[in-house]
């Protein structure tokens, strides 16, 4: 039976994932150049467009079908091209089947997104949509089943409330494979590549913390407690995650920084996504705290190594992600909704979130690799050097983010080369023009 | 004639328009720059990068001028830009062969003097 | 009875759509000069206050009251200035009544705003606000009377879930008229007219997709199948649209661009507008990838044509509106909801939808246009050729998008003639400042 | 019992009036230069870090807690850190009891961030967060107390449904006394200090108008009739406001303006906030017309003053809220929710709101003055005069909001002094870098 | 050699470009300045703030010319640019002792001869 | 006294700065232009509307320079500006009547010379 309340919590939450992705958009197209800020969108645009559909063709069945014998690895076919998907309640709860693809087809774009935050400013934009197409099937399909479509790592008892591991390590890792086998720009490390639009990137930082608590309150998959807490904790680890941060950036440099505030937000989101239902919420203070830590170390050193993840996916998402796995093994406390974690004496559930994290880290930055060269035997995965001083704005999509129009002649025949007749302007009809 | 080109600082640029429409100087461009003089350099931090940013923000005026009217407009502009601390700006003045005013065709010294 | 889970269903719908409008002007302002881009953007705010007013005092009653003799074709006078709409559950569904009033109303207000973009740059502002208040009467109110009021294409079994109908084929229709009376923009067709910010487009879209599914989902007036069927196909619609859009746009330039992305959402959205709740979700698919096609061929015709509809609200509000409107005759099916449609075997439901589909052309296209010639008759239609030159951010609201104040002399007296004492600078409350 | 729908409304309220305080940075970051948006930006974003924090750990409790004696003027210690608040339904409604202190932390954390506004270009960041940690304890939680926690206000049968007197009126005046302790901008007055980003403006507005319908419809803790009413009347006071305000620009300057609508909507907000859920929507219609004139008129004033109140939070909050109290009082309806009003026949009222208002006056004003005093004299409160004129976004920040990265050179020893080596760029692994 | 300096209309921009390639005069740079010459200044209102704007928005294009090319180049500006109007912009001819192209180390009218 | 102006691609400004402050010049103002020159044109689309771009982003650096310090200027930027592709960009050395040190009132060499 469908429940109103849960129906709409759902639906509410579903809305606010999908506005994630263009709101990863705005945040990392104001960490990019100018030149590059379209295509750098676009980036996050077109993983609403590929991967999108291909959640519907074949993503979804391969992750939450059942994979019969195979179903530790892998889901079946049973649900290609949406077959067999409802509005009646089905196995999520009391609201539509149909509805629970919709809510986990905003997870693969997203993850899918996020990736192309390491190889911004050079990478082709074909050569991408085709790897995140082939990615979302290859990789991210499988991890999401073993997680959530009953395949081993659920069996094991590992906790990934809305996807610490699915979502955040998988798309790290996949994202220091793409900034090592795509290659650092070829200003990195020679000159300084800022931020063209930082107030760009706090919009985009709060448009992402608005649609996390779609993320991890509709993981909940009701309008219940449980809602409520992974709610609550989604609001407190970043505030804590941000104290901690500006604090840290103080300590370093003796300013508090917005883009680092911004950076700080979504750590703490990522530190919390495991743990959102699982843990008490002054745990969740403690874990955005905590994870401010590594991942502020790790981002000043790369930023000053021969490792051009641009944007700093690795730093925020993997390494957020794992801080998050990790702690999610010691705060998890049976009276907030999980197994008992290490700070109730439970020290395996700690090697079982270590285990999950080491299986998605080894398969996902291993296929992700194999996907890459894949990709690159057929179509150059980097833009060539012109383009990439051009930049990929122009060189990409034939167009600029900010234009006045200047020096700019009107082509009339369309890019064809058969020149239309010059237009002459309407004739207002009844004369209103002066 | 003579074409004088100043670099301001941008919060000193009111004090100096304001100093030059009293010089009865009323024809001039002006336009957004970044200097480099001797001015302390700052540092910047975004994310894991820090940079020194070698350039600050100045305001350019260019002012086509007659002869007798480069003095006051110079004077003018030093009074009013001047704050005695490094990185105020610099004054200067080029000759300049031919001058016209788009609108009429006028040349050289008519084509600075304001219409009324 | 209120039901709290349709309630809240209706409550978060009718907050999203709402946003949708300054999402609008957030789309069409990011697509204007920087001269008008505040023109632009009050297009639409303005009709958040006067078609928001104009639909609480009169239009409201025109389309949702009882028309008595005249019911097939107006609603009645009793809901005049929001009279007898109370709290109790309504005919809408078990929600209050009002918030009825309030979901509709957001729907009047888009439309209007939507029209604007076919004006822009040009358009004065009174002239505007005089012409969509009168418009949201005169056209609107019947027009949605018809569909959704108990009019005659009701009784017809015309088919249209959220508005392809009553939004889009009359908004499109409306702004194709304005952009002929009120003439094309001096430059048009002599100089390249450019979007002057990007990301601000593709901002706005994101809010326009994220307020559509308030718009489509909360059409089912309930938290229900019908909800998450049309939550579900808002969701693939423009996903289809937007592939299709970007290998149109790699066949005509070689290159898939941004504008096109933010475009092709919309398209699929309109699109799928009449057919949400009645169509399935690979229908849904069908449709947005269909509907991409004849706009994208208009628009590259209309931007070479002496036919100034600046932003292209009817190629892609008419004519997507107008896609939609057919292939929800095609793809309709019982099963999801609908009327069988033609691939159902139900050849008539086309020509219903045909039908319907022309009366709105017919009666917007003629009733806009006696509108725009009556407020034309009292006031200037067009600002003069020096503000057009100028922008109209200046000219008609005397205010620029982005300064920086250089070379801006202070007033202080107000602009009435009396000079005020230049204020001397308070004295900071014990010697704060230095 | 947890209810599904009630709680939904509560979750999605609750993430609504989070996204506020990201909103109101982007208005307020739009209206001051350049230089100064990242600092503007960061004040509220502060205000989420540390007001959340300060709230979780200290404030709710002194708000809401059982105050045992002193029950009048102060909540008591019993949920210091969280303590006893559980997922089980609480004194709120049937919703997890946690969910209520996340619904009023969002407002705690927005009230100050509101303040922030009279302070921005010159104020140091360190002593503005220094400010609202302190303020939110020993101004905010009581006067929530007073109004919401059982206090003195409640007893008395003061009407203020969503906060007019505990945020709007108690951030206005706090802003007012920050203007004055901290000092005016030192070009205040003497140079044009002009919006240097209107469409970021508008965003904000839109930003703020969408999450204010879950700050008042949520303040009604249910999804019922009161919600609804609530919902509706923050739809329709912004619109008249907007209407008006219009109409007064018209008057001033012959022109409508953008930042003026952007304004408008944020006063016709703020008035009916005390009042959504106590008078009809024609009522709302009156509040939002009506309390445009006051605001419009000080705003007029306040520019040519020597108070540098610089974003106009007390024209716009302090006598907007000022306003909505009054006309609460005028307008409430005992059919519409609640106590009569003036209009009703019952004077008393007004009598009751004035003196709510004039109390929340009083102490917001005094005790404000005095921490603001006590933070002042343990650090200097306003920037040096050279951080103020180079902006505060590198003065405080060391960032630039909007930068080309031209001049900039890269410094690879992290600031730390020790210059680490050249870094090679990556070999690209697998030789796709060309 | 000649540095040819123009201040024009932003919306006559694309005109002068035109006219100037027309005269066969394929080098310059161009860029956004703020004027004040004889124009109407404008009122601008935000919120309480009403202030008067004294500068306008126009280009400012930088050619660079052999001798023989003076003319034709102020010919073609005077003729794209003007509307007759106030405010359409001046032209200065400044002297110029030496021109390089970056690319070959060119000097003089080598330098601005384009290369087919 | 002369002033070098110079129009160079944004992505070589960094090694021209470096280059020049490597060859002591220490004073010099920068600001974005848009060039015109042998560059290939590029396309752009947007929806309907296709354009030529017949615009390229440049730098330009205007440096006040004393007459020994011409020479190593240039070269300087020769140097450092050179991509040898078309597009690199022009040098002008203007000839300069006078030049002000606005702070101090300082004139002409005195007036370019870094103070330490
Ligand atoms: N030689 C120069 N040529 C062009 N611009 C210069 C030159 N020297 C200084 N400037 C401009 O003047 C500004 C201030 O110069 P600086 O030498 O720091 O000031 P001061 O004259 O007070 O010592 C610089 O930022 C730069 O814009
Ligand atoms: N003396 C001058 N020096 C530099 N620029 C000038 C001068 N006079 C005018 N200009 C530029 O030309 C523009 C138009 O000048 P104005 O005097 O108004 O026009 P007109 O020549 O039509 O009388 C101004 O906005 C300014 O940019
Ligand atoms: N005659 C000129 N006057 C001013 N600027 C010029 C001139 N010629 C070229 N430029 C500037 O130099 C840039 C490169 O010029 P171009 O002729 O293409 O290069 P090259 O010198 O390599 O042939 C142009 O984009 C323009 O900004």
């Amino acid at each position: 039976m469908v429940e109103s309340g849960t129906t709409t919590w759902m639906l509410v939450s579903t809305a606010m994932v999908l506005l994630m992705t263009p709101g990863l958009a705005l945040f990392y197209g104001g960490l990019v150049r100018a030149k590059s800020v379209l295509n750098t969108m676009m980036m996050s645009w077109g993983a609403l467009g590929v991967g999108g559909v291909v959640w519907a063709l074949l993503g979804y069945s391969l992750a939450f079908g059942d994979g019969g014998p195979l179903q530790p690895w892998l889901g079946g076919l049973q649900h290609l091209a949406l077959r067999g998907l409802g509005l009646e309640a089905g196995a999520g709860g009391p609201f539509p089947d149909l509805l629970f693809w919709a809510f986990q087809g905003t997870f693969a774009i997203i993850t899918a997104a996020l990736i192309s935050g390491a190889a911004v400013e050079r990478m082709r934009f074909g050569a991408y949509l085709a790897f995140i197409a082939l990615w979302t099937v290859v990789v991210y399909a499988p991890i999401a089943h073993w997680v959530w479509g009953g395949g081993w790592l659920s069996r094991l008892g590992a906790l990934d409330f809305a996807g610490g591991t699915v979502v955040h390590i998988n798309a790290g890792v996949a994202a220091l494979v793409a900034a090592l086998v795509v290659g650092p720009r070829r200003d990195y490390g020679r000159q300084a590549i800022l931020p063209h639009n930082v107030p760009l990137v706090l919009l985009g930082a709060a448009l992402l913390w608005f649609g996390w608590f779609g993320f991890n309150g509709g993981s909940a998959l009701a309008a219940d407690e449980g809602a409520a807490l992974a709610f609550v904790n989604t609001m407190l680890a970043p505030m804590a995650a941000m104290l901690v941060w500006m604090l840290l950036d103080v300590r370093r440099t003796g300013k508090a920084t917005a883009v680092g505030v911004a950076t700080a937000v979504v750590v703490g989101l990522v530190a919390i996504t495991p743990a959102a239902g699982f843990v008490s919420p002054l745990g969740a203070l403690a874990i955005g705290a905590v994870a401010a830590l590594p991942s502020h170390a790790f981002l000043a050193w790369r930023a000053r190594s021969a490792l051009d993840d641009s944007l700093d996916v690795f730093g925020t998402h993997g390494l957020g992600g794992l801080s998050g796995a990790l702690l999610t093994g010691v705060f998890a406390s049976e009276a907030w909704g999980g197994t008992p974690g290490l700070l109730e004496g439970n020290v395996l559930q700690l090697g079982v979130q270590a285990l999950a994290a080491l299986a998605a880290l080894a398969y996902s930055g291993l296929a992700s690799f194999l996907l890459l060269k894949l990709v690159g035997a057929l179509v150059p995965l980097r833009a060539d050097t012109q383009a990439e001083g051009l930049g990929l704005d122009v060189a990409e999509h034939g167009e600029e983010a900010y234009t006045t129009g200047e020096g700019a002649v009107l082509l009339l025949d369309g890019g064809d080369g058969k020149m239309a007749p010059e237009p002459k302007p309407a004739r207002a009809v009844g004369g209103e023009a002066a | 004639m003579k074409l004088i080109v100043a670099i301001v600082r941008p919060e000193k640029l009111n004090d100096v328009l304001e100093a030059l429409f009293r010089a009865e100087v009323r024809g001039l461009s002006i336009s957004r720059v970044q200097g480099h003089g001797g001015e302390l350099e700052r540092v910047e931090t975004y994310r894991g990068t820090t940079v020194k940013m070698a350039l600050h923000e100045k305001v350019r005026l260019e002012i086509g001028v007659s002869d007798p009217f480069v003095e006051p407009t110079v004077n003018a502009i030093l009074g009013a830009a001047r704050t005695g601390e490094v990185g105020d700006g610099k004054i200067f003045v080029l000759p300049v062969e031919k001058v016209y005013r788009i609108r009429t065709g006028e040349e050289d010294e008519a084509a600075v003097t304001p219409v009324r």
